[in-house]
């Protein structure tokens, strides 16, 4: 098991990296495809399978495309040639740096939780599903309002209308 | 009868409202002046005769007496009374001075006629009678004080009239502060006398202060030295007459009075105002005779007045021998004479006194009136020295003149100054305390004979050593005056004579009149005219006033004065103590050197002092405000602007710096919030939450 | 983890055999393998005879022979077709991005392999037993949109960019209503594994007809949007627009040839046979008999037997049915089958709710008012929606 | 090393290499991508959590990843939306031309 899942983890740390240095956006966007699809990996390994399989259905099914649509409705020449990183370059990385420095301190400083590895079965389905439609029901409704409500709103943001330096076009009759 | 006593106050009011309205009358009315002024007074001689009349006829051991006060000023819990009082003493006196005062307001119509201020004099002289009037009737000290005050102005506006003349303007001013210092004695009595007896009302049906009780508990109070309370306030009460009256120390400023015009000196510096200390003291009589229970012997403050009244006479007798000018030889006289009433308060009693002041008013009033006359007929000459033979020039005159001169010395028997002059010699001679005051009246008799017959030989005898060849230029020649003087003159000379037969040994009536309880009054008694002790003192008396006339003409009258240049014969005899006499004494000269240099070195201290201290102090205090100013002014330059501007101006940059950072480009935000998130996790893992 | 017990479950089935041979470390993996191995082999062969029925099936609906000169009745074309792919040259647009160019054909058939895995072909013959089995195949069928992305965008033509945008469009808009339609057999079944809905579809009604879930209002309605739904997803027939030959030549294939497009291929019709297979197993009883004397036939027969049919249908369905444009296919998926499918599971949802009714009439009663539930709006909708949208000028946003 | 520990120590570097990249890419999008990431890391932790924490029967762990999974659909798309609206306005999608909140 220890085996699938460093490779897993490499493989998606790997992939992250590649995602967010590449130079190439649509690389980029791949590249976050494959981290996600590892962190499915990862979450199968530790035996969550709805959760990766929601994983792959909603990050790389829906949320990949869009960035990917998103990444192809704003290309422009400018974009592949600007130099992709905020100066000072240095910064965000050793602030990044910082941060997960902190992270792993507080991992290895913490103290370690008991050993608790039983290979116990994962949570059957049914079971997630009376958890979620009993105790978290008022979450539930909350986050299915919620992805209601960010539907509307994206289709209304993201609505053309007329971008006002052409005004060549008519908006729709 | 009582009803006039209310009506009384009218008295003095007339001429005081006669006094507002000339105030105001323009210039040239002379006419309204003369007689709205000499109206006035004759109503009120009126009603002073109908108020004397209405005396006459009291009984009773005071005799008659009228009171009316009224509530004037509430304080707090006090109330001031004033109110007045009608009496013998100040019915006599009512009469005496509205009499009198008549005459000179009838003799100064003629004698100021070439005056363009005529109205503004007839002004002032309403207003001195009135007040004059008012200072008699008063029963309350302060109503009395204030009309005192009253009389003090008018006198310094009279003797001031001429206030061109600068000798005038210094007379009136010299008059004004000395007589002030006199009343400041008699303001503290009057304070101590309200602080002690609670009312400075005389007589308030028993309350008042100079009644009986009252009297009797100053008496009972001792002050400082033994003496008693009422000794105390006695005395400064004659430090208030002896100013008004110009008694030794504060004589000085009625010789120099003489630059007012001559009825003014007739009025005020013979007939009245000088009178007033005296009468003063008479109404004020109980205080000064006030003895402790038991107590024997002359009271205090009476033997006070004695001796000062005696040394007075003396001096002024002295250096009224030394002068050449007519006017003031009749001044030093009147000084004299103050000094006779004087004694004659403090030995015989008001009455004695009182009769003493009375033929003295109508003898001196004619003298000075005479000297008017002599005067305006030598068109203004007052120096003897340049006078002589106005007998045959000014018969009626000179007639009047010798009469009164007469009446002065105290010709025995036909004239009135004799019989004053002879009661307060009696009185005297009996006075218990000393003989010194009895020899000093002798002396004083005597010199008084003299000067007096050296005046009169100078000015109506020998030739006239006026302007040379005067005779033949019509316009130079002394004159007689014409009658609107010499009437007045006459009426007075009448009265000269015939108001000594009041006072007679044999028919004592003013004293009795005055005081009923000393002196009784049983009709005529020769007996006593001709008791051995009365005719000794007569006789001794009449030997004292010949001698003094006989010498008089034996200096002067031998030889007739033609030189007006010629020394005195005195001056002969005895040049040192003549020249002495003549500089009066250097009184002046003394008060020069002491009080006026004392006062003059407490003004330049005070000078110096405001100038320095307090000036170096206000000087201090501006600057140290201007010093805080600047102060302010460069705290708030340096400190506050420049510290202010520099906070501003460091505020701002350190706006503008923290304002760089707010780029709103996004990156950098979310680097700052990871940077803080990271510190924040930092500070919660090691921050001790371990 | 994986379950291993997934080969050995058949009576006798090889998987015992061998076992021995194999170190028990290894066991799990050797299960896994062989069961892919059996999986890759069988939908291959399945594959190859498809692409030769479509051929003669669409000739013959156009009264045409169709393939007949390899082998007897052309059956060696598909071997024919495969071996000219094979020796075809491979080409790669210079302009192309070498990665994604390449890696798209493999992510378009290896997770279409996986989602077969999940479907249970016989009594026993299910490769993985998930509980969560149709989630898992869900998830694998929204791994090839990315693959389309890939293989449009790898290409850098314009052309194969625009038909993978259109084909992607299709895919998740289609995705929806396919869901809803599973959802029904879900709420019925009450569980997400698929052996576990089979299950549930066990016992006859009365005269002996199989429980199946396409005998209820519901499960009818289901089926048919699942069935449409998997011909979206499988871009067949009417919504064969992004690869249709007519307009934009193979769509985001165009610069693929040679093995490449082959794989396309294979992966397009896995994923016909993988959405049918879930139909049948949601909808049509999986591997169960239809009717009660036929039950002694094995049960991968009855699977095969129904996968056959409907591999037919959709056969018969690309032959008459005319395309659909693009703006049509959409309105249809969002305004239409979208309401439906929640129609659907409300009509579900009442079926179980009254199950309880046992009076007179009652099943009648059930049957008229979920079915109303449904056939009524589908009326109402169908009416409104496609002949407004037919009526209307058809606007071009961005074309003029 | 215990798997825990493995785990989390995996979460903290995706969350880290996310972090950086939101941190320094220029492209909005990319940096929205990277929020993603992060989320991914959080929702792996919550599960190493789950799953070697000893609560494994309780289905919280799983239920709250799909939260944060669903949540994380919805703001994606929202700021996609966004991104767009906001590329349509500006033309560009660099962030830090995007400075007209300038302070």
């Amino acid at each position: 098991m220890e085996t699938a899942f460093t490779v897993l983890a490499l493989g998606m740390l790997v992939a992250a990296a590649a995602a967010m240095s590449l130079r190439n956006l649509i690389h980029c966007a791949l590249c976050l495809v494959g981290a996600f699809g590892g962190a499915a990996g990862l979450f199968l390994t530790l035996g969550a399978e709805f959760v990766a399989f929601a994983q792959v259905l909603v990050y790389v099914g829906a949320i990949s495309i869009l960035i990917v649509f998103a990444l192809l409705l704003t290309s422009t020449r400018a974009v592949e040639t600007a130099q992709p990183w905020v100066p000072p370059r240095g910064l965000g990385p050793t602030v990044a740096g910082l941060v997960t420095g902190l992270l792993l301190a507080a991992v290895g400083l913490s103290p370690g939780l008991p050993e608790k590895t039983a290979a116990t079965s994962a949570v059957s389905v049914q079971e997630l599903g009376r958890e979620l439609l009993t105790r978290q029901a008022p979450a539930l409704l909350a986050v299915g309002l919620l992805l209601t409500a960010a539907l509307i709103g994206a289709v209304v943001v993201a609505l053309r209308e007329p971008p006002p330096t052409s005004g060549k076009e008519e908006p729709p009759a | 009868m009582n009803d006039l006593v209310n009506q009384l106050w009218l008295v003095p009011a007339l001429p005081l409202l006669a006094a507002g309205v000339l105030a105001l009358t323009p210039r040239h009315r002379r006419g309204l002046a003369a007689g709205l002024a000499i109206g006035t007074l004759a109503l009120s001689l009126v009603l002073s005769v109908a108020a004397w009349v209405s005396t006459l006829g009291a009984t009773g051991p005071d005799g008659f007496r009228a009171v009316r006060n009224f509530p004037w000023l509430t304080w707090g819990d006090h109330t001031l009374h004033l109110g007045w009082v009608l009496d013998p003493l100040s019915a006599v006196m009512l009469v005496m001075v509205s009499f009198v005062g008549l005459v000179i307001f009838v003799y100064s119509t003629g004698y100021m006629a070439g005056d363009e201020n005529f109205t503004r004099f007839f002004g002032f002289l309403s207003l001195f009678a009135g007040a004059m009037l008012a200072v008699v009737m008063a029963n309350s000290l302060v109503l009395l004080f204030a009309a005192w005050e009253l009389v003090g102005l008018a006198s310094y506006l009279l003797i001031g009239f001429w206030f061109q003349k600068p000798a005038a303007a210094a007379a009136a001013r010299k008059a004004f502060l000395t007589t002030r210092v006199g009343d400041l004695g008699l303001f503290a009595a009057m304070l101590w006398l309200y602080d002690a007896t609670g009312t400075l009302v005389f007589f308030d049906g028993g309350r008042g202060c100079l009644e009986a009780p009252a009297v009797a508990a100053l008496a009972g109070q001792t002050v400082m030295g033994g003496l008693t309370l009422s000794a105390a306030l006695s005395l400064l009460v004659l430090l208030g007459a002896a100013g008004k009256s110009g008694q030794v120390p504060l004589h000085v400023w009625l010789p120099d009075a003489m630059e007012g015009p001559t009825p003014v000196s007739a009025l005020i510096h013979a007939a009245t105002m000088v009178a007033a200390g005296v009468f003063l003291v008479a109404r004020l009589f109980p205080l000064f005779a006030a003895q402790p229970e038991g107590a024997s012997g002359v009271p205090p403050a009476l033997q006070a007045v004695a001796w000062l009244g005696a040394v007075t006479a003396v001096f002024a007798a002295l250096i009224a021998v030394a002068q050449t000018d007519l006017k003031r030889i009749l001044a030093y006289s009147t000084v004299s004479q103050l000094g006779y009433m004087f004694l004659g308060l403090g030995v015989g009693g008001v009455a004695v006194g009182m009769f003493h002041l009375l033929t003295h008013a109508f003898f001196k009033a004619l003298l000075f009136l005479g000297a008017g006359a002599v005067i305006h007929g030598c068109h203004g000459e007052q120096d003897i020295r340049r006078l002589g033979g106005l007998g045959r020039l000014m018969p009626v005159t000179f007639a009047t003149y010798a009469v009164g001169m007469m009446a002065l010395a105290g010709v025995p028997l036909l004239f009135s100054g004799f019989w004053s002059k002879e009661a307060i010699l009696h009185a005297a001679h009996t006075w218990p305390a000393s003989p010194g005051p009895f020899y000093l009246g002798l002396f004083g008799a005597l010199l008084t004979a003299f000067y007096m017959t050296r005046q009169v030989v100078f000015v109506f005898f020998g030739p006239y050593r006026g302007e040379k060849g005067a005779p033949t230029q019509p316009g130079k020649v002394p004159h007689e005056s014409p009658p609107l003087l010499t009437v007045p003159l006459i009426l007075l000379a009448a009265g000269a004579i015939l108001l000594g037969f009041f006072g007679t040994p044999a028919w004592p009536g003013l004293q009795a009149y005055l005081e009923p309880a000393r002196v009784g009054l049983t009709g005529p008694d020769l007996a006593r005219l001709v008791s051995a002790e009365a005719l000794k003192l007569m006789a001794l008396s009449t030997a004292v006033v010949l001698a003094g006339l006989a010498l008089g003409w034996w200096c002067y009258g031998r030889r007739p004065l033609t030189d007006p240049t010629a020394p005195d014969a005195l001056e002969l005899a005895q040049p040192g103590l003549f020249r002495l006499l003549r500089e009066r004494l250097r009184v002046d000269e003394l008060y020069e050197a002491t009080v006026v240099r004392w006062h003059t070195g407490w003004a330049a201290l005070g000078d110096r002092l405001d100038r320095w201290v307090w000036g170096g102090l206000v000087l201090l205090i501006q600057g140290l405000t201007v010093g805080l100013a600047w102060l302010g002014r460069a705290l708030d330059e340096f400190g506050v602007n420049d510290g202010f501007d520099t906070a501003c101006e460091r505020l701002r940059r350190g706006g503008t710096r923290l304002a760089a950072t707010a780029t709103g480009r996004l990156p950098g935000y979310l680097r700052g919030a990871m940077a803080g998130a990271a510190a924040l996790g930092l500070l919660l893992l090691w921050g001790g939450c371990r | 983890m994986f379950a291993v017990e997934t080969l050995n479950q058949g009576p006798g089935s090889p998987g015992q055999l061998w076992m021995q041979w194999v170190p028990l470390s290894w066991q799990p993996a050797a299960a896994a393998l062989l069961g892919a191995a059996t999986i890759v082999a069988v939908f291959a062969g399945l594959f190859a005879l498809t692409t030769w029925l479509e051929r003669k099936g669409l000739a013959r609906i156009q009264n045409r022979p169709g393939p007949n000169r390899v082998g007897p009745a052309g059956l060696l074309q598909p071997a024919a077709d495969g071996l000219k792919m094979l020796l075809k040259e491979d080409i790669r647009p210079w302009a192309a991005d070498p990665w994604v160019h390449t890696l798209a054909p493999l992510l378009k058939v290896v997770p279409v392999f996986c989602a077969l895995a999940v479907i249970p072909f016989g009594r026993h013959l299910v490769a993985l037993h998930l509980d969560a089995g149709l989630v898992f195949f869900l998830a694998m069928g929204a791994i090839t949109e990315v693959a389309l992305f890939m293989a449009g965008w790898g290409s850098r033509n314009k052309y194969s960019l625009l038909g993978a945008m259109r084909a992607i469009a299709q895919l998740i808009s289609y995705e929806v209503p396919l869901a809803l339609a599973a959802l029904t057999a879900v709420l019925a079944a009450g569980s997400l594994s698929l052996p576990a809905i089979v299950d549930s579809q066990a016992g006859w009604y009365p005269g002996g007809l199989a429980r199946w879930h396409v005998f209820t209002p519901w499960g009818l309605a289901g089926l048919v949007l699942f069935f449409i739904g998997t011909t979206a997803k499988a871009n067949r027939a009417p919504f064969d627009l992004p690869e249709g030959e007519s307009e934009i030549i193979a769509g985001h294939l165009v610069e693929y040839s040679g093995f490449k497009y082959a794989l396309f291929f294979l992966g397009e019709y896995l994923l016909l046979f993988g959405y049918s297979a879930v139909g049948i197993t949601l909808f049509l009883g999986g591997w169960r008999a239809p009717f009660a004397w036929l039950d002694w036939i094995p049960s991968p027969a009855w699977f095969a037997l129904k996968l056959l049919a409907c591999i037919a249908w959709f056969i018969w369905l690309r032959g008459t049915v005319p395309r659909l444009r693009a703006d049509q296919l959409m309105h249809f998926a969002w305004k239409f089958l979208l309401p439906l499918g929640l129609l659907a599971n409300a009509a579900a949802l009442l079926w179980q709710a009254t199950a309880g009714w046992d009076f007179a009439g009652a099943s009648l009663l059930r049957w008229g008012l979920a079915g109303g539930l449904v056939l009524v709006p589908y009326q109402v909708l169908g009416r409104m929606l496609l002949g407004a949208a037919a009526g209307r000028p058809r606007h071009y946003r961005f074309a003029d | 090393m215990s798997p825990l520990e493995r785990a989390l120590v995996v979460s903290a570097l995706l969350f880290g290499i996310g972090l950086a990249g939101a941190l320094t890419r220029r492209n909005a999008i990319l940096v929205l991508a990277g929020i993603e990431l992060m989320l991914t890391a959080v929702n792996l932790n919550v599960i190493a959590f789950w799953r070697h924490g000893g609560q494994t029967a309780s289905a919280a762990g799983p239920a709250f990843v799909l939260f944060v999974i669903a949540v994380a659909a919805a703001e994606t798309a929202v700021g996609l939306a966004l991104i767009i609206a906001w590329f349509r306005q500006r033309r560009t999608v660099q962030l830090d031309e995007a400075d007209t909140l300038k302070g």
